[in-house]
């Protein structure tokens, strides 16, 4: 799967792209936020306060339980904050 | 249907050609508002020197254009315009504008001020401060997300 | 104190230049809202070839500085531009332009409908349309005094 | 007092503006309103539905009960359509 980062998000974790493989642990966006911050402190850090998280998968709006695939682009960032 | 144009820019736009483009020609308009937003040079009692705009491109467009489909569900509205820029914007800058054309004036007005309300919550930007303290992102406001929440 | 600037005129005028007029220079305003009315070719499905415009010169004038200083006392507006016109417009022809200048969004939108909601009841103004089954007094709506009895 | 009409009104009446003399059975506007009424067909004509007649004296909104002097300046007009 495609993991896309925006804004503090992207500046905590330090780039704004990576190619993670799927694996049986991760089944929803949940699963893979506790998967991530497990691997590394800057993970843990920038998923801290799961209320300030937003995700999209292939660009559209999914909550923490939406089950991913392979295939997936999946985004993380903070909320929105346009107009 | 009504007519919707989009457009994610880093370019400033004009909002006298944008009307133009949507009412030229036309005599079932009977009202358009505007919205037009501007870099403040104070936010939150604090001097601002710029204002950065990260995007998510592919997704931003998507996002308007939904947005805008919306405002046509709920509204009867003859034509949407949605420009939204990015990059580095100075203190006097055009950031969005919003325009709601409608023979009548409550849908317009209705129209414009929903789609406002959800681009400050829904659509994918960040803004970033320079100050003379340094740089920091923009906390999404409890507020913004209440005024969405009022149409729902 | 909010800059207010009124116009009543049997000129046209330019949306774009009346925007430039209140923000040149200025960069503490965060959001404009502009409403533009037109002349529809439909009303009550009749096509109309005509609309003309009587008013009550000073007593315009006056009402629309009225209108404008309601709206400086109920929220928080820097600039207000109201111009109306009158005399004999076509399908298609610009009515009247109410612009509303803001540090916030939510104060520029609600200024600005709250002004059209009054104008349309309270500024002594008096359409006549001409179609093809000669000419009539626009009657007003019960709707319009509806919506303006709602923000009292 | 000077009287002005506007739109329907003046129509119906054929006069954009008139000068009357104040008398003693005219105190208000309803007063102004009945005696014209009764000179002539045309204003009883005009200000036969009082639901659509408004009112303006030197130039501001008064109801029917407004007291007037000679010196006003009386506006009659049907409902605005401004906008």
């Amino acid at each position: 799967m495609q993991l896309i980062y925006f804004a503090r998000i992207r500046e905590i974790i330090g780039v704004s792209e990576e190619e993670r493989p799927l694996n049986e642990q991760i089944k929803t966006i949940g699963d893979l936020l506790d998967f991530l911050s497990l691997q590394d402190e800057k993970y843990s850090c920038a998923f801290q306060d799961l209320n300030a998280i937003r995700i999209a998968v292939n660009q559209n709006y999914v909550s923490f339980d939406h089950k991913i695939t392979d295939q997936d682009e999946i985004a993380i960032f903070p909320p929105m904050t346009g107009g | 249907m009504a007519h919707i144009y989009i457009q994610v820019t880093d370019d400033d736009f004009n909002v006298s050609d944008e009307m133009s483009k949507m009412t030229k020609g036309r005599s079932d308009i009977g009202a358009l508002v505007s919205f037009t937003g501007f870099v403040r040079d104070m936010h939150n009692e604090k001097p601002i020197k710029k204002l950065t705009l990260e995007h998510f491109p592919l997704m931003a467009e998507k996002q308007l254009l939904n947005i805008a489909q919306k405002a046509e569900e709920r509204w009867k509205v003859t034509d949407i315009t949605i420009i939204h820029r990015y990059g580095g914007l100075y203190p006097s800058d055009q950031i969005v504008l919003v325009l709601a054309a409608s023979a009548h004036r409550k849908d317009a007005f209705a129209a414009g001020e929903f789609m406002m309300d959800w681009l400050k919550t829904d659509a994918p930007f960040w803004k970033k401060e320079q100050t003379e303290q340094g740089e920091d992102w923009v906390q999404s406001k409890s507020d913004d997300i209440n005024q969405k929440n009022r149409w729902t």
